[in-house]
């Protein structure tokens, strides 16, 4: 382990060489830099394998060879061996990166820029509070030479109101430094920390202190003191902003954690104060962004602001602190620095301009892997650290600063996942990505970086609260791997995830549960049938199998899930899987990110109820939610089942998923509609099951539960009625199904919840059928719109027959399955207290008969088009799986005991009362009896010899063609005009369409324009002028003393 | 009052004599003649100054034996009650008008009846060309009175064989007095 | 499972009064009506006529397999309903297929019929069919709620989904028949009635003056003859039903004979007053009528 | 005396601040923010000055041993010759700055250097 | 030939390009045939009284007879007594009424209905216009002999026949469809050539197949 003084040795040595050498060996000069920060980040790595792996203790190094207070010590411990080994890859990555544009330059930018990664360690290494000041005052000035090196002529006057603000800051900072050795009479941190208390509270302290401080947390940018870094960010070379928002941020963070160890905990509340403004603001300005740089320049100053804020919390977060701080801030550094390289890959500064990165998979999977990071998802550090993080909080009771941390996170969700969706979908200009491998070599190492860490943060996670390391896990694993696999060909591994879902149902059949066997069931099996679907697709379909099996892992991960973590793990990454997923579609952009957001605000929900669910606990088994305490069960029962139904969209909250199960593709429908869905059934089960009924102020919170259902299966089903596109009428029919099943749900009782798993079941069978069978319908006939299909019943029968069936068992008319949910349904309802919730429902039920037959009649039946008159059957392995799902709902339908006595009997534990009787082919309940076989045969029988009778009668029946009808003597002008499909229940819309009138979206859309709008006008604070910023800075200082104070 | 819209409008157009069918005031009904090239100003003025705002028919009459065609344009006032028609001569041959479409759509249908029925082309007047009435006719307009009816029907159509015509008024005659003559 | 044979010919015996009842009462309700409007009416075996002649036509078309599954539907959900369902109280014979299931079955096949009669109407073609089937489920979404209330307060009161239990609870004199005991769930019931026996003023499906005939536009000969035959069948059926929730069942079939014709006299009665509503109208007539109806019958029981 | 310096720094400070936040040009603002750092080293010295005592140089006159009793505190002085040298970098810096930046737009309007914002 | 009628060319969703030629596509072209009754005597006899006591009127008035038509459902004549009653689709009639004249143009529409109609099917020529064209025996535009384009059962002349005439014409008519004589559909397909020349003799913008089914 080499001494940390070759740090800054090392680079203070280069530079003055640079300095001697010839000018025009720009080349050597280059190679000499290189090395010079290879050298500079090995020192720190030797350290951190030594604190890790050998267990070396942190070390003191004395300058001057006198002891502190009278010479400057530097310390190397795990924390600054971290940061410094951070600072310095970001420096060497940079560099590589910056090749051309340094060897342009020349020696002298290759010495400032070495200068300045000296000035960041040092920062980092030193414990004395003027060194710290000097190096400070290095680190600008070699910012501002680097600016002043930059190749964009904006950079400049950047760079300038950077030195005017930094002019005010060292004013302070040197002012404060003074001061406060005067009050304590030593330079260095540590003695002033231990020598704290008996002059701590000395107004006069006090005050050198908060100049200090307020100097400090100036360098980390705070709002509003702030606008001159944001033109950095623009304007600066893409390394350089790198290198700012990466290892100056971590530097300067470091600096202001080092003197709240001085400042005690009295200052906490500032640095949250002014860590949670700055994060809720630059979110906030972020969003109506349009720049690329500078938006990733509000995401820095927000990220950094959160952690100002874990910082500010050290009283909660003692020990733990260092794990979240480190955890958000290397999420950030990483992603931010490669964000800012692959920035420089892209030609144009539009958001947009980023679909240049399209035609190279790799650059598109490092982009996502960064928003990632910086979203906080699993399996990312940033994940691990957001959980320990909210789970603190919430422990503690500090609520409100745990909303507006997860609000501000959201809305960085917002336009990151924004971003990522035009980088997706938008048209991508001409000018194609050209990165030289020095250029992506950085980004793929950051990106690396990113899963290192993610696994590295999950076992700290493991070590210290005995989390699951997700990556480990082998789901994900199995997913995960698909991205090394994504260059095979779609059908092997179409094949290899089949088999591995299968596989892996098999190998785990016995642990589950009848209930979570259920799911389980759906997820795999089911999910491998519907994967049956995309053998249809040709060629490599890059990106589709690691979103798709990311999706069913953490689908399976939910199920197997013990404790909140993993849950909520498995939660965000089939959110994050279903996501890429819907993303796929041709037109899905807008639909998926409203999905993202929604899904995301629901997780947080999630996240914030198992949090305040734990009361602080690092392991909180499911099943404990059964125990919470009675003061918050009420709470965290409203914020898990708000979270649970913005995925089975509850009326409200369903506005995403019309958008998004209409614009997947044809085979991704029936995966986020039959499948997906019944993840927050699942939720939702688990949280009844644990939790039963709540009260809050006196209201029960089921029967709440009871009207939102109600209404979504009205509301939905009314939607579904005046659709025209097919899929968009099979997606509003599922968020009515879906109200269905969580009524069943809120009814709270034995036949309730058999129901909504019967409908669970069904929806699962009968919604992926019919979204394949529309989806095949639609990929013949190039539309979606239904009145431009019409009778194609003789050109594609197989998918008429999965729809004529699929609707039969929706609308639950005997004798197929659908008929013994309502049966259950209605034994149900009768077992129950509530009444009134009934007659909404009653309404929805007939309103299903509409959309279906509109569904049915305006595709297959009535008149066929002149362009469609030569129409194939869609797809062989589009309409195998159908013909499988009309197979099992008919199975389903004959002997439903197959799947449901066993869960019957288990959930006698819950309710022991009102449970079916199940003889021989006879069900029975308290209230009355089904036989599900007669039924089949009774209607079958007759069916068929009146079938029979009707075909004797009419052997001899002219075949005629759509033409020949009557038509008042006339004859029908045009298929077009004859087919009467479109706004097929206009009359119905003149009576109830009131009903429908979309104040969700409305609601939601202001909602968005209104911060779009806020943070747009605010911005116009950050006016450009240098003095403007200077003002904003003498301000946050007095309203911050003032505050303060 | 019909006179005096005469003179007013005399003054504007080469009318000729005006024809009173019908004396009011109420409900007068006056016919005047005008050259064809006269006819659009002359109904605009009706319309739009002296508010014959309805164009109540458009139909022709067939004079074979002075080789012209005669177009009646009937308008009326309804808040004065009264109606003018305007007639305009044309040559039989190659009969053409200008259409009045714009000014009163109705006036597309009569014209698509006059061009039927009489072979009177009004250019530019929507579906002028189209079916009306008849369905695939072949011969002359039938409105035209050189057209035969008689022997067109005896041509195209098979007649009931014993078929007799009887004048009505000694058919009558013989049933009712039988004794007589 | 023990499956006694002999139910089949009952149920055929069942079937075989049933459609001939059907038949007679249909022409005798058009007769009442003639003559209300002074004139003689149709012959009593008029219907005979007609349902002979149409299955005697000797040529027909098909517009494809949808087209012969409607009246199959149609024929299917008329049995089935008359099936599903007791017919006789106390009657082993005429205790029909109901060990299949409960009034929920005989509810939810109601609609069997509905919409297989919809799928084959739809496979014509023809537009008027398509108008027809849009107008009647607008309709029925709200004139079907009324009856779904009366029949969850009924099976609230009585607390049992069997038909049979619910006619044996309203034994013992007239005082004990649902309608008496809860009124407003037979109001509520009655309303939705008449909204589905497709008589004025809910008779906008067909609309014979607008849309010819709505969706059986395209039918004809044996097709049509199908059609007739479970118009015969499906009114009674469904009026079993009624009867059995509301009016006490009937215990022979002289009683049954009465009860059928009296209730289905009250869609007549109503249906010869009123001119016809347009179905938004009658969507609205339904919910403000008749839902409050079924909601108080739900809350009051 | 102390007090004196010490105002006299905070007086200059604030003028400095002043200067540098009314002027829109930007030599005239180098110039506040120099005339700032003035003030800032007066009040270090201030800070580091004790009365009665003498300058921290060991010479004859202080003896080592009793320096601690005898001299003002040298930290200040020691640290204030740093802070001069790192504003004398800061302001050369800030110099060729304006230098570009004159280039640039031929302006040394603060004001219209504006191109970045919001 | 109608623009709609016109062979096209289009191009499906997968980019092919092929014609569609609406008369053959849209239309069926099989010509009618003979449909012999019930094999067993009695069946035909009981399907013939069937009939004969349920004879439906395709609701289709084509001349000013049409108005002496209304009067058979009203009290004072009540038609529905005699099992007859009208029907709004050719589909489900069985009796045509040429109620009066009958235009060139209505011809075309009056065949297709009949066409549309099931055998056994049934014409009647109600007034003298359908006989020998009546005052309209010069016409240029009315067809003076039914029976050259449709094969009519049974004339009721007058020039209008009043609803008494009809109800005794529908009562002969009724006689001849017990009698098994009215076979008019069997005629009309055995002599199908014949019919179809006739009618294509007047009917000059012949647009439709040659049998409407």
């Amino acid at each position: 382990m080499l001494s940390p003084l070759y740090l800054v040795a090392a680079a203070l040595a280069a530079s003055f060489t640079l300095g001697l050498l010839n000018p025009k060996r720009s080349g050597a000069a280059y190679a000499i830099t290189l090395v010079t920060l290879a050298f500079m980040a090995w020192v720190p790595a030797g350290w951190l394998w030594g604190f890790m792996a050998e267990g070396a203790q942190p070390v003191e190094i004395y300058t001057a060879g006198a002891l502190p207070p009278y010479a400057i010590n530097l310390r190397m411990g795990l924390a600054e061996a971290a940061m410094t080994l951070l600072i310095t890859l970001t420096g060497l990555l940079s560099a590589l990166y910056l090749k051309e544009s340094l060897i342009k330059l020349g020696h002298r930018g290759m010495a400032v820029l070495m200068v300045a990664l000296m000035a960041f360690c040092g920062i980092v290494l030193t414990r004395d509070l003027f060194n710290l000041f000097v190096f400070f005052e290095l680190a600008a000035i070699s910012t501002a030479g680097l600016i002043l090196l930059s190749e964009d002529e904006r950079a400049l006057s950047a760079g300038f109101k950077y030195l005017i603000v930094s002019q005010l800051v060292s004013t302070f900072l040197l002012i404060g430094i003074l001061f406060a050795y005067h009050a304590s009479g030593t330079l260095n941190l540590d003695t002033m920390a231990s020598a704290r208390l008996p002059h701590g509270s000395a107004p006069s302290f006090a005050l050198a202190f908060f100049l200090m401080f307020i100097a400090l947390v100036t360098e980390l940018k705070p709002f509003p003191a702030n606008g001159w870094a944001l033109d950095i960010y623009e304007s600066a070379h893409p390394a350089y902003s790198a290198l700012f928002s990466a290892a100056a941020a971590t530097a300067s963070l470091y600096a202001v954690d080092k003197l709240l160890l001085v400042g005690g905990p009295g200052w906490y509340p500032m640095a949250t104060g002014i860590g949670i403004t700055t994060f809720l603001a630059a979110n906030l300005f972020a969003l109506p962004q349009g720049n690329d740089r500078r938006l990733l320049g509000y995401s820095s100053l927000a990220q950094i602001g959160l952690i100002l804020v874990v910082l500010g919390q050290r009283d909660l977060l003692g020990e733990g602190t260092p794990f979240i701080a480190f955890g958000l801030l290397v999420s950030h550094a990483v992603a931010k620095a490669g964000l800012y390289w692959l920035s420089g890959l892209v030609g144009g500064r539009s958001l947009t301009d980023w679909a240049a990165l399209r035609g190279r998979p790799l650059l598109v999977f490092a982009f996502i892997s960064f928003v990632a990071m910086l979203t906080s998802l699993p399996p990312f550090p940033g994940f691990y650290a957001k959980w320990e993080l909210v789970r603190v909080l919430a422990g503690e009771g500090r609520l409100a600063l745990l909303a507006l941390i997860l609000i501000g996170a959201l809305v960085e969700a917002g336009y990151l996942f924004r971003w990522f969706g035009y980088m997706l979908k938008r048209e991508a200009p001409a000018e194609a990505v050209n990165g030289e491998p020095h250029q992506v070599v950085p980004v793929y190492v950051a990106v690396l970086a990113g899963w290192v860490l993610g696994y590295f943060w999950g076992e700290l996670s493991g070590v210290g609260l005995g989390h699951h390391n997700l990556l480990l896990s082998l789901p994900l694993a199995f997913a995960l791997g698909f991205l090394l696999l994504d260059w095979l060909p779609a059908w092997v591994k179409n094949t290899l995830a089949i088999t591995g879902m299968v596989a892996f149902f098999f190998l785990t059949y016995a642990e589950y549960d009848p209930l979570r066997l259920i799911f389980a069931l759906i997820f795999l099996i089911g999910g491998a049938i519907t994967l049956l679907a995309s053998y249809d697709a040709h060629g490599r379909r890059i990106g589709f199998y690691p979103a798709a099996m990311l999706m069913y892992a953490g689908m399976v991960m939910l199920v197997r899930a013990n404790d909140s973590f993993e849950f909520f793990a498995a939660w965000e990454l089939l959110t994050l899987g279903s996501y890429f997923l819907i993303l796929r579609g041709k037109h899905s952009e807008p639909h998926a990110l409203s999905y993202i957001l929604f899904s995301l605000g629901g997780a947080f929900l999630i996240l914030a109820g198992f949090a305040l669910a734990a009361g602080g606990a690092a392991q909180f088994p499911i099943t404990a939610l059964g125990q919470v305490a009675p003061a918050v069960a009420p709470w965290v029962f409203l914020l898990l089942a708000t979270g649970f139904m913005t995925k089975t969209a509850a009326i409200g909250l369903h506005i995403w998923l019309p958008g998004a199960h209409a614009e997947a593709e044809t085979d991704v429908s029936p995966m986020v509609s039959g499948i997906l869905l019944k993840a927050g059934l699942f939720g939702l089960f688990v949280l009844l099951m644990a939790m039963g009924k709540q009260r809050l102020y006196g209201v029960e919170l089921t029967h709440v539960l009871l009207w939102v259902a109600a209404f979504t299966a009205l509301l939905g089903n009314l939607m579904a009625v005046f659709q025209e596109d097919a899929k968009r009428l099979l997606a509003y029919s599922s968020i009515g199904q879906m109200g269905y099943a969580l009524f069943g749900l809120a009814l709270m009782n034995h036949l309730g919840w058999l129901m909504a798993l019967m409908f669970v079941i069904n929806h699962y069978i009968y919604k992926s059928m019919l979204f394949l069978s529309v989806g095949g319908v639609a990929k013949r006939t190039g539309t979606r719109e239904m009145y431009r299909m019409g009778g194609l019943i003789r050109l594609m029968p197989l998918s008429f027959i999965a729809v004529l069936i699929g609707i039969i068992a929706i609308s639950g008319v005997p004798p197929l399955s659908g008929f013994g949910g309502r049966w259950i349904f209605y034994n149900a309802i009768l077992a129950s207290d509530y009444r009134l919730p009934m007659v909404i429902l009653f309404l929805a039920g007939p309103v299903a008969f509409l959309y279906l037959f509109r569904l049915i009649h305006s595709i297959f039946l009535g008149q066929l088009k002149d362009e469609l008159r030569r129409v194939k059957e869609a797809p062989f392995w589009i309409a195998l799986p159908q013909m499988l799902y009309v197979g099992l709902l008919l199975a389903f339908a004959l002997a439903p005991g197959l799947a449901l006595r066993r869960v019957d009997t288990y959930l006698n534990l819950f309710f022991p009362e009102g449970g079916l009787h199940w003889e021989g082919f006879e069900i029975t309940s308290d209230y009355g009896y089904w036989n599900p076989v007669a039924i089949m045969i009774v209607v079958a029988v007759i069916f068929v010899s009146l079938f029979a009778w009707l075909l004797f009668v009419n052997r001899r029946a002219q075949k005629v063609k759509q033409f020949n009808i009557v038509f008042s003597a006339e004859r029908p002008f045009r298929p077009e005009t004859t087919h009467f499909a479109w706004n097929f229940f206009a009359p119905y819309r003149k009576a109830l369409g009131f009903l429908v009138q979309p104040y969700a979206t409305t609601f939601w859309g202001a909602l968005t324009d209104f911060l779009h709008t806020a943070g747009d006008l605010a911005r116009r604070l950050y006016d450009g002028n240098g003095q403007s910023y200077a003002l904003h800075f003498l301000a946050f200082v007095v309203i911050v003393f003032g505050v303060g104070v | 009052m019909m006179r005096e819209l005469h003179e007013r409008l005399k003054c504007l157009f080469p009318l000729g004599e005006l024809t009173e069918q019908r004396r009011g005031p109420p409900n007068e009904l006056a016919f005047v003649s005008l050259p064809g090239a006269y006819l659009r100003p002359a109904l605009l003025h009706l319309r739009d100054l002296e508010g014959f705002t309805h164009l109540v028919l458009l139909t022709a009459v067939d004079w074979l034996e002075e080789g012209q065609f005669q177009l009646t344009y009937l308008l009326s006032n309804r808040t004065q009650a009264r109606d003018i028609g305007l007639r305009v001569f044309l040559p039989r041959d190659g009969a053409t008008m200008a259409s009045i479409h714009d000014l009163w759509p109705t006036a597309a249908t009569y014209q698509r009846e006059l061009r039927e029925m009489f072979g009177i082309d009004f250019p530019d007047s929507p579906g002028v060309n189209d079916d009306f009435i008849l369905e695939g006719w072949i011969d002359m307009p039938p409105y035209r009175r050189d057209f035969d009816t008689k022997r067109f029907a005896a041509e195209n159509f098979s007649q009931r064989p014993g078929r007799t015509t009887t004048d009505p008024e000694q058919h009558m005659k013989a049933k009712l007095y039988p004794g007589e003559n | 499972m023990q499956f006694d044979w002999m139910k089949i010919p009952y149920a055929l015996l069942t079937l075989f009064i049933v459609v001939n009842f059907g038949m007679i009462l249909t022409a005798l309700v058009a007769k009442i009506a003639a003559r209300v409007g002074r004139r003689r009416g149709i012959r009593i075996w008029q219907n005979y006529a007609d349902l002979f002649k149409n299955y005697g036509l000797r040529s027909s078309i098909t517009h494809g397999a949808m087209f012969y599954l409607g009246p199959v539907f149609r024929l299917t959900g008329g049995i089935g309903l008359l099936l599903f369902v007791p017919t006789i109280y106390g009657s082993y014979v005429f205790s029909n297929l109901s060990f299949a299931g409960d009034l929920i079955l005989a509810l939810y096949f109601i609609f069997f019929g509905t919409l297989g009669m919809a799928l084959g109407a739809a496979e014509s073609g023809h537009p008027h069919a398509a108008i027809g089937v849009s107008r009647g489920l607008s309709q029925v979404t709200t004139a079907e709620l009324p009856l779904a209330l009366a029949v969850f307060s009924v099976a609230l009161q009585y607390h049992t989904l069997s038909v049979t239990a619910i006619v044996a609870a309203q034994q013992g004199g007239i005082e004990h028949w649902t309608l008496f005991t809860n009124p407003f769930a037979v109001a509520a019931a009655m309303l939705a009635f008449l909204g589905s026996m497709m008589r004025p003023p809910f008779d906008v499906v067909s609309a014979p003056q607008e849309i010819p005939i709505g969706p059986p536009t395209e039918y004809h000969s044996s097709y049509l003859a199908m059609m007739q035959t479970n118009r015969a069948i499906f009114p009674i059926a469904k009026i079993v039903v009624y009867m059995n929730l509301f009016f006490g069942g009937a215990a022979s079939w002289p009683v049954f004979c009465l009860k059928v014709f009296l209730i289905y006299m009250v869609s007549v009665f109503i249906g010869v007053v009123f001119p016809r509503f347009r179905v938004e109208q009658s969507i609205r007539w339904f919910l403000i009528w008749a839902l409050p109806l079924g909601v108080l019958a739900i809350v009051l029981v | 005396m102390i007090h004196l310096a010490m105002a006299t720094g905070f007086l200059l400070i604030l003028i400095g601040f002043y200067g540098a936040v009314s002027n829109r040009n930007i030599l005239r603002m180098i110039v506040a923010f120099t005339i700032a750092d003035s003030g800032v080293n007066l009040v270090i010295v201030a800070i580091g000055y004790m009365p009665g005592r003498t300058a921290p140089i060991l010479d004859a006159t202080v003896k080592a041993g009793y320096a601690a009793a005898r001299i003002i505190d040298p930290v200040p002085q020691a640290l204030v010759l740093t802070a001069i040298v790192i504003g004398v970098g800061v302001t050369a810096l800030m110099l060729a700055y304006a230098y570009k930046l004159y280039e640039k737009k031929r302006s040394l309007d603060i004001a219209k250097f504006t191109e970045l914002r919001g | 030939m109608k623009e709609e009628l016109l062979k096209r060319t289009v191009k499906g969703p997968d980019g092919v390009e092929f014609e569609v030629e609406p008369l053959r596509d849209y239309y069926c072209e099989a010509a009618p045939t003979v449909m012999p009754g019930a094999y067993i005597k009695i069946v035909e006899d009981l399907f013939n009284w069937a009939r004969a006591e349920s004879l439906w009127i395709l609701g289709f008035g084509t001349g000013c007879g049409a108005i002496e038509m209304r009067p058979l459902m009203t009290p004072r004549f009540d038609a529905y007594r005699y099992g007859i009653q009208w029907r709004p689709t050719p589909r489900q009639a069985n009796l045509l009424v040429i109620s009066g004249y009958l235009s060139v143009k209505t011809l075309k529409r009056a065949i297709r209905a009949y066409e549309q109609m099931q055998n056994p099917k049934y014409v009647v020529g109600l007034g003298s216009c359908t006989i020998n064209g009546g005052m309209y025996w010069d016409s240029y535009n009315t067809i003076k002999r039914l029976d050259q384009y449709l094969p009519v059962d049974l004339y009721i002349t007058g020039c209008m026949p009043r609803p008494e005439a009809l109800l005794a014409g529908f009562d002969d008519l009724k006689n001849l469809i017990r009698a098994g004589q009215a076979e008019g559909a069997n005629q009309y397909a055995e002599n199908f050539d014949w019919y179809k020349a006739n009618q294509k003799q007047v009917i000059h913008d012949w647009d439709m197949p040659d049998y409407n089914w």
